[in-house]
């Protein structure tokens, strides 16, 4: 076992390194000239040199791409174009705020899809199944960015039950100390006991976190319906059966045991395609987080925060496959 | 186990609904917020000397420049130099600084903090530090301090320092403490400024302003004790913020939402601020059909210049007469203005003689901006009309200069919509950089070689120091071949509507420091 | 008043084809304490029939029409599905099911698979109480160290232990009435007969009433009191065993006991001519190295060193267990495997190591018809393809000249003409094995392989399939390698045997002298546990015990010691080398001679 | 694979079975009937939509943004076009480039799998190694990355896509493959001595399709939707093209006033993905219990 999990991550770092330098040379071939958005647009010739140099845009591309892998391994990932910070930090600032979204999302996802799925499978073909099924493929074929824009009318200005976006409230902000130690919001002011902080991030989170659930939602309840049908067709359910075992334990011992595997792997694929919502969603509900920040790189081609970004997408999607893969690995059918 | 946390959340999120609110009653009462919403990000850097971007609604309230330009009488005024004076050729000023002046760290202004100032920013180099190019050393120019109150600039060559110095970019005093200090520590929320506020927080896509007690104006109850400026891109949500009385300061609305909150006058009120930016569609002078002037004046009168204005700005714009936008010295009301006309449009074409027929034209726009589309959209239509097909596209800023700077003229786009405006209020800047013929492009994006144009500039140049209406006259002259000949359009010229709360009053916008409001002079009813 | 009765039961199927009846029983009595055997190939209703007992069946599409299911007196169909899971499944009737691995839930242990079941049925009965009881139905059904059996997982398990293990669910409750569904459906022979024995022992010690399912009347000679033939959902004709094997009624019937009879005809000698293939100490290993279960690189010995020599017009019979490397044997031969050492000679000249090219003339001379004709055919072909892939990669042909091959092919093997622009799935089994072989035989091969070429058809047509094999052997004077476990075709067909017992060949030689004179233990053994119509009830079948050992490290010595009945220490070391007993006849055991006599 | 009830499982034979099992589902039959009328209505655009000139070259400012109503079933945009008949245009704009994208990543995809899958080794490591990398790009980024280099049309966001669609493919044919290759007609093809690249391409690769053609039928919908998030972003298709997700990025503006200019783009999509999702699971659970995306 641990052998297999070490060659997986070994096969993980590898595939970070293509990641890398694929990024790293598309980076390079988009037409724009960083060393003016370095030194301001109007800035006269000494100084577009002066920031070439600063930036190593003088040295050839293959000496920029060893120098970058060279920092990059002491977690240096260069510096900001447009704010002229290092990269590194800018993410360590954006990154908490994107992870509670999406964690508080995928918590949604479970405790919401699975029971779904579970009924649904139980109720096979009959109205609940029906309506959990449109429901949950409702749910995976709604343009998230969409959505938003109706939670915020509906919530903000017509109940005025929620905020219509950002972290905390102004007064909050300003007034309150607010605890940073992990930086998921929630779970600091737990954690200091803060709690009408914690109530007033929890409002703030709720919309956009909802809005983001969506997918996730009807991606699990789907992949554990048919997971479950699969298993419930099986011929160990119908010898249990045969030999008196109870429908409910077969359901929630036996099949949902042999299901989660598959499950899980399929969340975690799927997680690429919710960070992409996220990444629409934050700017709708101006949520500080990574979101927010990569739109704004993108606007002005600022390459290094782009593979900054991409770095922690690559590398999120990538934990989350070891996950998936250490998970069915400690299935007992698997022998690879 | 699940029904546990189900259970935990509901209770969490029942009792957050209840008392959420209770952190906002608990504070309000004694401290005034002031809370501004824009449609971008507040700041991108918040270094006085690089800061090129939006940074400076956020600056312009914590740092002061030596003068300042003021809009009603159209001239600068003292700021943090009390007065100045100049040699007449205009390469020697001399500047006189209050002696009343602290910084937010306690320590008192004198002329070396100025020199220290200016000098980072030209060490630096970066975002508007061009500016100080006639000072820079290799020019044969200098800063020094000649006495602890007064500061001597030497340029290199003729330049009007007065209005230099009143840039919001790379134009900043800042204290001795902040001097040697880099981007980090001044966007961790740091500041060294002189101005009323103080940066209290800064969060990247919001900021919170702190009234600076011994700010040497003084305070009144009247006045906000905090200001907090947040990005909010939905301008659906800023409306909503705003009616539901939540943030008391906004602009940049879409049409729609700017009508439903003039609309609710027992809430808001509108503001409207004229401004220095002018949108402009240049046009590649260098390749067919482009080259063809009466080609281009067919472009010119085929652009829906009223729909424009009045349908798409929804009045939020005026209509460009000559180049140099009115308020700012170089306009002229007599200097010929191109009206939508089809048959001229017509008319021209055929004088030039271009054959249309599967005649495809290219023009880039910045993506993101909904009301280019659409002006652009309506342009396309009628250019049709002309047998012509116009192709959007919608590209970043970067691409689309980037595709401008193109070394073969024919790889680059036909037109190329674009807006400018000046870092300190001098016109100089649209004529030395759209219209003077460059041997390296930067900014003159349709390519004119015109050397009549270039005399003329460089003469208003040299005289805008010692003669100022004789270079406004020959800037005048630039203006009417430019319109002649149709280098490039000028579409219209930005109005700004903030939509301010009832509850606020003395918000307006300095042409001259695009979006800054001038937070000091807010106060509450 | 009968114990276990079924009366008029109708169960209609229903499908696109529309509603097809899969049952129609109009009356079927069982008493207790009676073994009673229903007979029939795979989709004749069997396993339908044991569904709708325990009201298992999958309804829709199934549905039960009408009739009645009492047991003692009770009629289960009138019961819901609550009654039935909480009265009848498991403490009433318990079923055993055919694939053994299939049905036990592989993510969970067996330990807790049956502590789950006996604490359902005993309610308040305490884990560890329960694990006690587990153990001893383990050593019930003779599973040595149950303990440490009851940590293990499924796959963990052989095929046989599984097959225990189910019993022994089965059994957890206590049912009177057991139903068992070909129970040795997928298991080796010599597994085979040790759980019908254990089988017997249970029903007698707890004296249950079984319902046995079997697809062969062999197993249920030996096996029951009485016998149903079902087809088309409907029993032909039920008697007492001995009655009806001594006179069977009906058609169907016969050709089931023909099926059976495979003594009746053998294969006639013929004279050897000259060489054909040689086959040399061949090796063929496979590496196993395990991610998961970190496991050193280890290797299994499929085949370990086989030699023998075929010669023109013979056929070769290779008999054995699964697993004794019966196919990778013949695969290796084909050159679809590297062998790991080893020569292979065709005609006198080298096949192997000869490469795709070289090696192009021998494969053309060489071909295979395999066991399972639904997946021999690419589904997604034409007739005319699959048939003309030979030609295509051997001649030059135009379209023209290449159907009128295929036609002479197809109509050579009985398939009529037309059947060239159809698709696999519209021909029946048979027929598909057909092409398959009018295929191996499109690129005029002088040896054709058979792999199992009838077990997978229905009884019908095996026999004509056999015919027509023998038919062109004469014509083409072709030679064979026929696999089989079906020791009846064996002896049908083959004129040679060898008989491979882990990857090595423990005895070769002339069929009649194996067949009558075996001189391997494994050999006899071999041939007595397989129940004929011969052997009735089940004392003379005689039984294998133990396992086959994992030929990833086979025993020392002869690797067949541990489950020899004859083996002495000297076995337990000494590997035995081939001897020669006169007549080719040849076998690897170091007491041949002596046990001549004993035996 | 359930042996029990092999013998009670329906073999698919023909279409018309198919259609049969598919209509026992009533939910499945109305998205079909739906999906059909969408198709038709995207390839008979022209002749349905009321206002063809407002699909690109027309413009009534004067009218702009008017409510629903008679002659504008949907109301009118910034430009005073037709929004209707830019929505009902904008499905033949949403499917095309939907099945441009899936089409052009089966073609990258499958090819790959089957070789990755028929040859193993170390040509299977390298192919595989590549879709992890491919996978682990965040689909966004990748589009945006594309999008820069080549500028932003709606082709390259459909080629964008594509780039980050194809290994699911591929990782669902190796599977297969893998699978499909122990399939004895192949060791047939082997022992007969047909040439490798043959017994690929003819041999596995078609017996591999079957569930990459339900999994594409499955992704349809999810690509329609991400060509929406794309031209929402503005990295998609271009003004003045009628494509959904523009039209709501510029609707958005208007929204909640004008909210008609939002909403049916935005209705649009949905019933489209819902459609084809819907169809999607029914085909899996008629076709092929067993597939999914792995």
């Amino acid at each position: 076992m641990l052998k297999y999990i070490l060659k997986r991550i070994l096969s993980s770092i590898l595939v970070l390194l293509g990641v890398v330098t694929i990024t790293f040379f598309i980076a390079r071939v988009i037409p724009s000239n960083p060393e003016v958005k370095w030194a301001g647009q109007r800035a006269t010739p000494e100084q577009l040199e002066a920031a070439r140099i600063e930036l190593g845009l003088d040295k050839s591309l293959p000496e920029q791409y060893v120098i970058y892998l060279g920092d990059l391994l002491h977690g240096d990932l260069g510096k900001s174009l447009r704010t002229h910070q290092p990269v590194s930090s800018e993410l360590r600032r954006y990154i908490p705020a994107t992870l509670e979204l999406v964690l508080l999302a995928f918590l949604l996802a479970v405790l919401i899809g699975i029971p779904l799925g579970i009924y649904s499978a139980k109720k096979k073909d009959r109205l609940l199944d029906h309506v959990s099924r449109f429901f949950s493929i409702g749910a995976v074929s709604l343009p998230t960015f969409w959505v938003a824009l109706f939670l915020q009318l509906i919530f903000y200005k017509n109940l005025s039950l929620l905020p219509i976006g950002g972290r905390l409230s102004v007064e909050a902000t300003i007034f309150e100390t607010v605890p940073d130690i992990t930086g998921l919001l929630l779970l600091d002011c737990l954690l200091t006991g803060n709690f009408s902080l914690m109530a007033d991030a929890f409002r703030h989170i709720i919309l956009p976190c909802v809005t983001i659930s969506l997918y996730p939602i009807g991606l699990v309840a789907r992949m554990t319906r048919s997971a479950l049908l699969e298993i419930l067709g099986e011929d160990y359910i119908t010898a249990g059966h045969s030999y008196g075992l109870s429908d409910g334990k077969m359901l929630w011992k036996y099949a949902l045991k042999n299901s989660l595997g598959t499950t899980a792997t399929d969340v975690a694929l799927s997680m690429g395609y919710t960070l992409t919502d996220t990444f629409l969603v934050e700017a709708i509900f101006s949520w500080p987080g990574i979101g927010s920040y990569i739109s704004g790189a993108i606007t002005s081609l600022d390459y290094p925060a782009i593979i900054g970004v991409t770095l922690f997408g690559a590398c999120c999607y990538i934990i989350l496959n070891l996950l998936a893969d250490i998970i069915i690995a400690s299935d007992p059918r698997v022998r690879l | 186990m699940k029904k546990r946390i189900t259970a935990a959340l509901v209770l969490i999120l029942t009792f957050s609904l209840l008392i959420g609110s209770s952190v906002s009653a608990s504070a309000a009462a004694d401290k005034k917020i002031l809370y501004h919403v824009h449609n971008s990000m507040p700041y991108v850097t918040l270094d006085p000397s690089i800061e090129y971007s939006n940074g400076i609604m956020v600056l312009q309230n914590v740092y002061e420049t030596l003068t300042h330009y003021d809009p009603e009488k159209g001239e600068v005024v003292p700021m943090l130099a009390s007065s100045w004076s100049s040699n007449e050729d205009g390469t020697v000023w001399v500047f006189q600084i209050r002696d009343d002046v602290v910084f937010h760290d306690g320590s008192k202004l004198t002329a070396q903090q100025v020199v220290n100032s200016f000098e980072r920013s030209m060490d630096l180099g970066q975002g508007g530090a061009y500016i100080w190019d006639a000072v820079l050393a290799e020019n044969g120019g200098s800063v020094e301090a000649t006495g602890e109150y007064e500061v001597t600039i030497t340029c290199g060559y003729p330049c009007a320092m007065d209005l230099v110095t009143s840039s919001a970019y790379a134009a900043y005093v800042m204290s001795d403490s902040v001097i040697d200090k880099d981007v980090e520590f001044f966007n961790q929320g740091n500041d060294g400024g002189s101005g009323p506020y103080t940066i209290a927080q800064a969060n990247g896509d919001s900021v919170v302003l702190q009234a600076f007690p011994d700010y040497r104006g003084g305070w009144n109850d009247a006045q906000y004790s905090f200001v907090y400026i947040r990005e909010v891109s939905e301008s659906s949500a800023r409306r909503q913020m705003l009616e539901t009385g939540e943030a008391q300061i906004s602009c940049e609305f879409s049409s729609t939402d700017l009508e439903a909150l003039e609309a609710q006058t027992d809430k808001v009120h509108a503001i409207k601020a004229e401004t220095f930016n002018n949108v402009i569609m240049f046009i590649n002078t260098e390749i067919e059909p482009g080259s063809n002037a009466d080609f281009r004046r067919a472009l010119a009168y085929a652009f829906p210049y009223e729909a424009t204005v009045n349908e798409v700005m929804n009045g939020n714009a005026v209509q460009s007469v000559g180049t140099v936008p009115a308020g700012l010295w170089g306009h002229s009301d007599d200097i010929f203005q191109y009206h939508l006309d089809m048959d001229k449009a017509k008319e021209y074409l055929e004088k030039s003689g271009i054959d249309t027929n599967g005649l495809k034209l290219t023009v880039t726009y910045m993506t993101g901006d909904d009301t280019y589309a659409s002006a652009l959209q309506l342009y396309q239509v009628n250019l049709r009309q002309l047998g012509i097909d116009l192709e959007l596209k919608s590209m970043e800023w970067d691409q689309q200069w980037a595709q401008a700077q193109n070394t073969d003229p024919a790889d680059r786009q036909d037109m190329f919509l674009f807006i400018w405006w000046p870092d300190y209020a001098d016109p100089v800047s649209w004529f030395t950089s759209l219209l003077h013929s460059e041997d390296e492009i930067t900014y003159n994006l349709s390519y004119v070689h015109d050397d009549e144009m270039d005399a003329l500039i460089d003469e208003a140049v040299e005289l805008t120091v010692t003669d100022r209406a004789a270079a406004e006259a020959d800037y005048i002259a630039v203006q009417d071949i430019l319109t002649d000949q149709a280098y490039y359009l000028n579409l219209y010229d930005q109005v700004h509507t903030y939509i301010v709360s009832n509850s606020v009053e003395g918000v307006a916008e300095n042409p001259a420091y695009s979006y800054t409001i001038d937070y000091y002079q807010v106060t509450s009813k | 008043m009968a114990y276990f009765e079924i009366k008029n039961l109708h169960v209609t199927h229903k499908s696109y084809e529309g509603i097809k009846d899969v049952l129609d029983i109009e009356h079927l009595t069982i008493e207790r304490g009676e073994t009673y055997g229903l007979v029939g190939e795979s989709g004749q209703g069997k396993t339908v029939l044991a569904l709708t007992i325990l009201k298992l069946l999958a309804c829709p599409p199934g549905k039960i029409e009408s009739g009645e299911i009492l047991l003692e007196g009770e009629n289960l169909l009138a019961l819901s599905q609550r009654q039935m899971q909480q009265r009848i499944r498991g403490s009433k009737i318990a079923m055993i099911f055919q694939d053994p691995m299939s049905c036990l839930n592989p993510v969970f242990t067996v330990g807790s698979i049956m502590t789950d079941v006996l604490q359902t049925r005993r309610k308040g009965l305490s884990r560890k109480k329960a694990t006690q009881e587990a153990v001893k139905l383990l050593q019930e059904v003779k599973l040595a160290d149950a303990e440490s059996i009851l940590s293990k997982y499924p796959h963990q398990l052989s095929g046989g232990q599984r097959q225990r293990v189910i019993i022994a669910l089965a059994l957890a409750c206590g049912a009177e009435l057991l139903i068992a569904d070909e129970p040795t459906r997928n298991l080796d022979v010599t597994i085979q007969a040790s759980i019908l024995k254990l089988l017997k022992e249970l029903q007698q010690k707890r004296n249950m009433t079984v319902l046995f399912i079997a697809n062969n009347l062999s197993l249920v000679s030996a096996f029951c009191d009485r016998v149903g033939i079902l087809y088309n959902g409907k029993i032909i004709e039920e008697n007492t065993t001995s009655a009806l094997i001594a006179a069977p009624q009906q058609e169907y019937t016969r050709v089931l006991l023909d099926a059976v009879k495979a003594e009746s005809r053998s294969a006639e000698p013929v004279e050897g001519g000259e060489e054909l293939l040689r086959v040399e100490h061949l090796k063929k290993y496979f590496d196993i190295n395990d991610d998961i279960k970190h496991q050193k690189h280890l290797c299994l010995k499929a085949v370990d060193d086989v030699s023998f020599t075929l010669r023109k017009g013979e056929v070769l019979g290779i008999v054995g267990e699964s697993g004794c490397g019966k196919s990778t044997l013949v695969n290796t031969i084909l050159n679809l495997f590297e062998p790991t050492d080893g020569e292979v000679w065709f005609e006198g000249k080298p096949a192997l190591g000869a490469g795709r090219k070289g090696g192009s003339a021998f494969k053309k001379n060489v071909q295979i018809v395999f066991q399972d004709p639904y997946w021999s055919l690419n589904p997604r072909w034409l007739i005319k393809d699959i048939v003309a892939e030979p030609i295509e990669v051997y001649e030059r042909l135009g379209e023209a000249d290449k159907i009128r091959r295929v036609k002479e092919l197809l109509t050579m093997v009985g398939i009529e003409e037309d059947a060239c622009y159809k698709y696999p799935h519209e021909f029946s089994g048979g027929q598909r094995q057909r092409i398959a072989i009018a295929r191996s035989l499109a690129s005029q091969p002088k040896l054709v392989v058979l792999d199992e070429p009838t077990s997978s058809i229905d009884v019908f047509s095996q026999e004509q399939i056999l015919a027509l094999l023998k038919d062109l052997k004469k014509r083409f004077g072709l030679t064979n390698i026929l696999i089989s476990h079906d020791l009846g075709v064996v002896h049908e067909m083959a004129n040679k045997i060898a008989v491979m017992y882990l990857g090595k060949i423990v005895e070769f030689g002339s069929a009649e002298e194996i067949f009558h004179h075996p001189r391997h233990p494994y050999t006899k053994a071999l041939f007595d546990s397989i129940p004929s119509l011969a052997t009735q009830g089940m004392e003379g079948l005689k039984t294998l015990e133990g396992q086959i050992p994992s030929p990833i490290n086979p025993p020392q010595g002869c690797a067949f010691h541990e489950r020899c009945a004859w083996a002495c220490d000297r076995c337990s070391c000494e590997t035995p080398q081939q001897t020669d007993l006169g007549g080719g006849h040849m076998v690897s055991c170091l007491r041949a001679e002596e046990l001549t006599e004993l035996m | 694979m359930s042996n029990l009830l092999q013998t009670l499982r329906p073999r698919i034979k023909s279409f018309g079975e198919s259609l049969y099992l598919l209509a026992r589902n009533k939910l499945s039959l109305l998205a079909l009937i739906v999906m059909i009328l969408l198709i038709l209505s995207a390839i008979f655009a022209n002749v349905i939509i009321p206002y063809p000139q407002d699909i690109a070259d027309a413009s009534h400012i004067e009218d702009k943004l008017l409510p629903p109503s008679a002659e504008h079933w949907m109301g009118t945009d910034e430009l005073g076009r037709d929004i209707f008949s830019r929505v009902v245009y904008g499905a033949r704009v949403s499917l095309r480039s939907a099945l441009g994208a899936v089409g052009l990543s089966l073609l990258i995809g499958v090819p790959l799998g089957a070789i990755a899958g028929s040859f193993g080794g170390w040509v299977d490591n390298v192919i595989m190694r590549l879709t992890d990398v491919f996978l682990s790009f965040p689909p966004l980024l990748l589009a945006i990355a594309m999008v820069a280099v080549l500028g932003s049309s709606l082709n390259n966001a459909v080629l964008a896509i594509s780039l980050s669609w194809w290994p699911w493919y591929t990782r669902l044919i190796r599977g297969q493959a893998i699978s499909v290759k122990e399939r004895k007609f192949v060791q047939a093809a082997e022992t007969i001595g047909t040439g490798k690249l043959k017994i690929i391409f003819r041999h596995i690769m078609p017996n591999c399709i079957s569930p990459v053609i339900v999994q594409a039928s499955m992704d349809i919908g999810g690509v329609i939707l991400t060509v929406a998030s794309l031209s929402f972003l503005g990295l998609g298709a271009q003004l003045p093209t009628p494509e959904w997700g523009l039209m709501i990025s510029m609707g958005r503006t208007y929204f909640p006033d004008k909210w008609w200019y939002c909403i049916f783009p935005g209705v649009a999509i949905f019933i489209t993905v819902l459609c084809f999702n819907l169809m999607g699971d029914a085909i899996r659970e008629i076709l092929d219990p067993k597939t999914r995306k792995k």
